[in-house]
């Protein structure tokens, strides 16, 4: 069911970022802009940021949209003989060929929600993880929730990966305060 | 299924079939006028009956209250911003359509 | 009141310069709207600064939504309306007072001994037993 | 169960919303686009609410929250822009 | 095959964004519409960071949740990034304003000829 | 007061919210000296034109220019109507041979311009501004007067209300926004604890203290404000069940294969008088059957309506009713529908 909602998406917001490209008034296109930044901003909570998301909100609605209108207040008159651009050969042949250089990689990288994947597992991560609302001063440890124990989810790899961690957790510690 | 799954279904459904409802009538209205009609009235009832499907789905009180303010600013605010997008569209001086025009 | 009315109802009005210039009002419903809110957006502002921690929040964000308040009342009275109301002072003074603030608390964990932001530093002026306690803690 | 209700409705209004991006990009007027970015923004605090109930995370009915109150300045802003391109804003 | 690019379909959506950015950047002659294209491709990345970020199943980063977590490192770099993202839209449209007032114009061709004639 | 030789004028142009009344300002001061002296007044409206004029290569932004020009001298021969002999308008575009940049570029090609057709006095368009954001007026005025021109501005100002934003407050009016706002912090925090309760009061503390003039514009009396709260509380669901039935009605319609809609504008006077319930009543028609408020002047609403039946539903009264009775209880619901009123004046349209 999230397959669902996550192509809905995927179709939502680029065709939020075409239109964006396409239409000729940039009033329209800073419009079709803010529809792609609402967008953007259900990914972030699908996938579990609303920090993101909440920014996301906070600047996509808020600043963002008001930061272009003041600038075509100041600037840009209105276009009024065509709706849509025309195509520009030159930059297209670019975009292409970007897009297919960046898609030979697609299958070098983890699948999206894989637990195994470098940057879930990685040492860096999981020291932010256990020790981040100790370090900044913005918790203390309050209550008895296993807070510092790692979370681990596949279990073959889980022995060496805790012991890396906690050696790396005691190396910044010492090394820290 | 569970009485409240039930409920859940009804209400979603509910509220996807008035989105769906201001969705055609945005494609379908002659005029902007019409359309900020179909889009300002179908799209609050949307919102009341997902938003009530939200909270029973939580089930929990707080997160409850929060949906009832959500609705409570989406009530204050959707009217109003119909309102401001149909003022400056009249304060433009674009007419609105009336069934006299031939071209819909 | 009658000169808009001959200008909503004028079918020739089609060049928006020899548009009859009627004093233009802002929207009543608009201006009342934007009264009710603002002390809502305000005090979510507010909220999401405070709770940066244990929540998704922060202060950039909540700082983002309480601008927001100011441009909500500038879109529904007019900038300079707005502007007579804020007055040329206060936003230098907003300014001086968060970077005088940022600098004091910088400076402030120099002065009890540690480096520049180091917020270590005031716990260990505070309650120096605290530091050992979470630094034993977290290893284990 | 209830998980996978919400999902599809919450798939179902971003479907909706795509009709506002239809509107967004064939027009014809200004307000025309504003009335549909008005309608995808209150969608999509739909569909942040609804995806909060389906992860079952009350967090982000706060984003919810933020994007309600959000929506409105956008909407006023575009609107009250285009009177004039500017004259007014 | 199918199946592999279905897990990775959101790394695609982030190429397709990054070429829109892309050809927007150089194939819009409006400057205001070029840092739209850059806004976009700037989203083209965050998108690749958080959901590279993604573990099924996960909760958010947060205290009040429940672990397992997704993982907060990308989270941290793109909320930085947004931040500078938006001063840099900001700046790039103060001088948007400025070039506007030198040349009168925001069309990219027309100031080339502008400064070619100068 | 108007010189004896200001007969003859310089008068910048450019594309202004305020440029008509100008030009109407600037012919009847002509026209006025025209009066007093013998001398031939003339207007010459010109145009400084910032980028270079070069044939074949940039002819748009002087088409434009032309084009405003020659509008600019249809409305002064308008203004004029039949006294057509006694000013002699001229029209040109000037700068045409160099970029314009600082305002003492333009100072320059308009003395020049003055002093080759002996215009000894201009009149400036208070909004004229071709450099688009920089301010551009005061030096250029400062310019100009040096080089030994009258300078004024036309007073023309685009007329616009603004609109009140603070007012005083009372304490009533701070203790109740100090109350809602902390309520709602703490709704939003969905706990008691003590970090809370001081945060929250720091938030509602500094919420209070910034828009207390702002929110609440009429003075409170507690009472009064309790009993309008819980009238209010009767009307939501009154106004959700009028809610359902315009959403069932507006569905049919839209639905309905022949869309059968007769939209049209209509304007009736309500019967409410300060702006929170005129605004409870606009958003009100808003939300229920077919109708939308388009624009409020005073007590006169401006409605479009999308059917035939929406229209007797709006003219029936019975939300207007209900929010009086909200708002002034139950003695002012008793006010005739808009229907009854406009029986005996004829408002409705």
């Amino acid at each position: 069911m999230t397959g669902l909602l996550e192509a809905a998406l995927l179709v939502f917001v680029l065709s939020c970022a075409v239109a964006a490209a396409a239409l000729r008034d940039v009033l329209a296109a800073v419009i079709a802009f803010s529809a792609y930044s609402l967008g953007i901003a259900i990914i972030w909570v699908l996938f579990r940021a609303p920090d993101v998301g909440l920014t996301e909100a906070a600047v996509g609605a808020g600043i963002m949209t008001i930061l272009f209108l003041v600038t075509i207040a100041k600037t840009v008159r209105p276009s009024i003989e065509k709706t849509f651009e025309g195509v520009d050969g030159r930059a297209l042949v670019v975009s292409v060929a970007l897009v297919a250089a960046l898609s030979t990689t697609v299958f070098a990288l983890p699948a999206v929600g894989d637990g195994g994947s470098a940057v879930a597992t990685d040492d860096v991560t999981n020291y932010y993880l256990d020790n981040a609302y100790e370090e900044t001063e913005v918790k203390k440890r309050r209550d008895g929730r296993a807070r510092g124990l790692p979370r681990i989810r596949h279990a073959g790899r889980g022995g060496r990966r805790l012991r890396r961690r906690c050696e790396f957790a005691r190396r910044a510690s010492k090394g820290g305060v | 299924m569970t009485p409240t799954e039930i409920l859940v279904l009804v209400l979603a459904a509910g509220g996807v079939f008035f989105s769906l409802v201001a969705a055609v009538g945005l494609v379908r209205m002659p005029d902007l006028y019409t359309r900020a009609h179909s889009s300002s009235k179908s799209e609050t009832l949307g919102a009341v009956l997902a938003l009530a499907a939200v909270a029973i789905a939580f089930g929990t009180q707080l997160s409850t209250i929060k949906a009832v303010l959500l609705l409570v600013f989406m009530f204050l605010t959707n009217p109003t911003a119909a309102h401001a997008i149909t003022r400056a569209s009249a304060e433009q001086g674009i007419e609105p359509w009336t069934t006299e025009d031939d071209d819909p | 009141m009658s000169d808009r009315q001959g200008e909503q109802s004028d079918p020739e009005d089609d060049d928006t310069v020899q548009k009859p210039q009627g004093p233009y009002v802002e929207s009543p419903i608009i201006m009342t709207t934007v009264r009710v809110i603002a002390p809502f957006v305000f005090t979510l502002g507010l909220f999401v600064m405070f709770h940066g921690a244990d929540s998704s929040g922060g202060g950039f964000q909540g700082g983002v939504i309480v601008g927001t308040v100011v441009l909500m009342l500038g879109i529904a009275f007019g900038i300079e309306t707005t502007r007579e109301w804020i007055g040329p002072q206060l936003p230098i003074a907003v300014i001086g007072v968060g970077v005088l603030s940022f600098l004091l608390i910088g400076t402030g964990s120099v002065v009890v001994g540690g480096g520049f932001l180091e917020y270590a530093a005031y716990a260990s002026a505070t309650a120096s037993s605290t530091v050992s306690s979470w630094s034993n803690s977290q290893s284990g | 169960m209830i998980d996978q209700i919400l999902l599809v409705a919450a798939a179902a209004f971003v479907g909706t919303s795509l009709v506002g991006v239809y509107r967004i990009a064939a027009g014809p007027t200004m307000p025309d686009r504003v009335i549909a970015i008005n309608v995808v923004g209150s969608n999509v605090v739909i569909v942040i609410a609804l995806l909060a109930a389906a992860i079952g995370e009350p967090g982000a009915l706060d984003i919810a929250l933020v994007y309600a109150l959000l929506n409105f300045l956008l909407s006023i802003a575009i609107s009250k822009f285009s009177v004039e391109r500017g004259g007014v804003l | 095959m199918i199946e592999a690019l279905g897990d990775r379909v959101f790394y695609l959506a982030t190429f397709l964004l990054l070429g829109i950015g892309t050809y927007m950047m150089i194939g819009n002659d409006n400057l205001v519409k070029k840092v739209i294209g850059m806004n976009i491709f700037q989203t083209g990345i965050f998108l690749f960071f958080i959901a590279s970020a993604f573990v099924d199943g996960a909760s958010p980063p947060l205290l009040s949740a429940a672990g397992p977590y997704v993982s907060p490192l990308p989270h941290v770099l793109i909320l930085t990034a947004i931040v500078v993202g938006v001063s840099l839209t900001a700046v790039a449209l103060g001088l948007i304003v400025r070039i506007y007032d030198e040349y009168g114009t925001l069309n990219e061709e027309t100031i080339q000829k502008v400064m070619g004639d100068e | 007061m108007v010189p004896v030789s200001a007969g003859r004028l310089l008068v910048p142009v450019s594309e202004s919210s305020t440029l008509r009344n100008t030009v109407a300002y600037a012919v009847e001061q002509a026209f006025e000296s025209a009066g007093e002296s013998d001398r031939a007044a003339s207007i010459h409206f010109v145009f400084p034109l910032s980028e270079r004029y070069t044939y074949g290569t940039e002819p748009q932004a002087a088409d434009e220019a032309q084009s405003l020009l020659d509008r600019v001298a249809v409305w002064a021969e308008e203004d004029l109507g039949d006294n057509a002999d006694a000013v002699e308008i001229e029209t040109a575009l000037v700068g045409t041979e160099e970029y314009l940049f600082s305002p003492g570029d333009y100072a320059d090609v308009l003395v020049r311009y003055a002093e080759a057709h002996s215009l000894d006095r201009a009149v400036f368009d208070p909004e004229f501004n071709p450099l688009g954001t920089t301010p551009l007026l005061p030096p250029l005025e400062n310019e100009m007067r040096r080089a030994g021109l009258d300078v004024e501005d036309a007073p023309v100002q685009r007329s616009r209300r603004s609109p009140l934003l603070v007012q005083r407050g009372t304490v009533a009016q701070f203790l109740a926004l100090f109350a809602a706002s902390f309520g709602f912090y703490l709704v939003l925090a969905g706990s008691l604890a003590t970090f809370e309760l001081v945060t929250g009061a720091i938030s509602a503390g500094i919420v209070a203290v910034v828009l207390w003039g702002v929110s609440l514009t009429t003075p409170l009396r507690p009472g009064r404000t309790v009993m309008q709260f819980l009238r209010l509380l009767l009307y939501i669901p009154y106004l959700l069940w009028e809610i359902a039935k315009a959403n069932l009605q507006v569905a049919y319609v839209v639905l309905h294969p022949d869309l059968p809609i007769d939209p049209k504008m209509v304007e009736f006077d309500a019967a409410v008088w300060s702006p929170l319930p005129i605004t409870t009543l606009a958003n009100s028609i808003t939300l229920t059957p077919g109708t939308l408020t388009v624009d409020v002047s005073k007590r006169q609403f401006m409605v479009h309506s999308l059917t035939e039946s929406s229209r007797e539903g709006l003219f029936g009264g019975a939300l207007e009713r209900a929010v009086r009775f909200v708002f002034y209880g139950r003695a002012a619901a008793r006010i005739p529908s808009p229907r009854e009123r406009s029986g005996e004046e004829g408002e409705e349209t």
